[in-house]
């Protein structure tokens, strides 16, 4: 499977409330209902990134009972950068239905091309209707 | 650390549900849950996965997993058709192989395999790859990047390489 | 105008609910109030792109007693792909005030250019308020 | 710090209600609470845009107390555009907390790249969870 | 199939109001609906669309439509501007044509006309397209893709085509 990005969860913009809880890369769900779920990554490069051709990052649903992960939303572009270093965000929402225990993460093509730097740029999130 | 859902686990082959508050039994592959075992004992309710839907594994989801399509613009062609119990596979007719737009290509356009006009095939075209060429073919000599047949070179166009590998059988040609 | 997609409205990850109903390529609205309207469309070629330079996705409203739809949402992007394959996600969301009987739609500047092979590429939502 | 984009907060789709209201090219929050913020900005050239090989737009806010403005949300992407006319949308949205009397606005990198002719191409908004 | 929204159709020039359940007259083009209809017989009260907004038909919307804006950057000029019953009308001043960014031409950007240095118009420039040019004009040769003046030409520089050209009015020029 993608890498799976790791997130803030307590200092600066970023909170977690209502129970809905973040542990090992994933928030977890509380209660079942339908929930908006969006997140962006803003990837950049050059990492040798002339090898890569395209960027993809997908918001993935893991529940415990099933062995496979649902990818919930897909947002993949290819990349046609004339400049060497180049950078590029993708935004990813929708309403999914969820059930307690569920988890989300958020799969990207290439970890080495995540912007990491600044929390204004990388965000990921979910609010309950 | 508080255990995030209170949920007692479960047999195996047994899922907690929610809604039911218990452990009710797995559905098979190929069929969702419609409605959870009433106690222990007794069975989940389970029903096939609609046309379009499938579950690779056993299962307590309310729904089934909608398939995939093949890009009919990229012309993948279908290699298996969607069942319940497995997506769509999709793959490249003879004589394409999969041009793949990622790492996983998950999403890959079919295109034609090169000819190895006059040339050696090194690696035959595949579903993965296109063909490899390799040096000219007997009988055959490299000109401007492309092989081209000892036998339709005419002696005055015919030079250095041509004159090496076709040579041979030919009268010294006016150089 | 321009093309009109449709849309799955029952099986995977597809549902309406509350009776917001889904009819002959229309989200159609049961209730008068401010909704959360959402479309992604992910583009890919190359289908003869090359004579098209740019991707459109609109969002647009229908009401029954008005002739012209009224756009509500445009999210449109010129092309300018290296690659022969390209692919490129165009996400829109906003707040809309909409009546009762208002129908949502999502046009295309070219239906052949859309990925519809997959459920999370390409989806279209609305959430009241 | 970056240009501030001026907003229409009554005429065609655009409205304020629930003492959520428009003054000074910001949005000024009546009530302490989470809300879902977002905003879409389509860029446009050429305006000499070979001098600019990037377009940024950044949702910040600014509290009277304070005397930075904070930066939530970014969507910053290079210019790789092969033709002389080209377009773009960078579209943000997330939940953020926010306090009463808080101020949203919308930054961009060059006000003379931003499409404003259109309602439905850019637009800005909020609402409380 | 149940219908979807259970209104009753209203004659023609009324509209069913939600809020006021009963059938109200349209405003006319260039208003909105202030207040509904009190009664089936008496008026809605319409008021003009404001500064900036429009509607081109009959409505009963609680509000104009924003005019659009005619792009100062792509130097597109008004044609008409936006009154309460329709949307301003850009296009490029004499000169320019349009440069569509898509098939339907919904945005563009006003470029300069082409001049045909030296060629024939063959069809001028329009609002639509760009001038046409042709051939050389009399008296001009093509070299280097571009269309000179005969007369411009030196002895020793005017080729082949120059002299076909411009040839009958010069000696017989050293080849």
């Amino acid at each position: 499977h993608l890498p799976i990005l790791q997130w803030e969860d307590k200092r600066g913009l970023a909170f977690t409330k209502n129970n809905l809880s973040y542990s090992s890369s994933a928030l977890v769900i509380p209660v079942s209902g339908d929930y908006y779920v969006y997140a962006q990554v803003t990837f950049r490069g050059p990492i040798e990134s002339y090898t890569t051709n395209s960027v993809t990052e997908i918001i993935t649903k893991v529940t415990d009972s099933y062995p496979e992960p649902t990818q919930l939303l897909t947002g993949t572009k290819t990349l046609s950068e004339k400049g060497i270093s180049w950078f590029q965000p993708i935004y990813l929402g929708a309403v999914v239905s969820l059930e307690v225990g569920d988890k989300l993460m958020v799969n990207v093509s290439d970890i080495k091309l995540v912007d990491y730097t600044k929390e204004h740029k990388t965000f990921f999130g979910a609010f309950l209707l | 650390l508080r255990r995030h859902a209170t949920r007692p686990t479960c047999p195996t082959g047994m899922n907690w549900i929610e809604g039911a508050r218990r452990c009710c039994p797995q559905c098979p592959a190929g069929t969702f849950l419609l409605t959870p075992c009433s106690s222990h004992d007794n069975n989940s309710i389970c029903a096939t996965c609609p046309a379009g839907t499938f579950r690779a594994q056993p299962n307590t989801f309310h729904e089934c997993q909608a398939c995939y399509e093949c890009d009919r613009n990229g012309s993948p062609s279908v290699l298996s058709n969607c069942s319940a119990t497995s997506n769509v596979a999709c793959g490249c007719e003879p004589g394409r192989f999969r041009d793949c737009l990622d790492e996983r290509c998950s999403d890959f356009s079919c295109r034609q395999c090169q000819p190895c006009a006059g040339r050696l095939v090194q690696r035959p075209c595949s579903e993965a790859q296109d063909t490899l060429c390799g040096s000219c073919k007997p009988d055959f000599y490299t000109e401007g990047g492309e092989c081209r047949p000892c036998h339709m070179s005419a002696p005055e166009t015919c030079g250095k390489e041509c004159q090496r590998v076709c040579g041979s059988g030919r009268g010294s040609g006016l150089e």
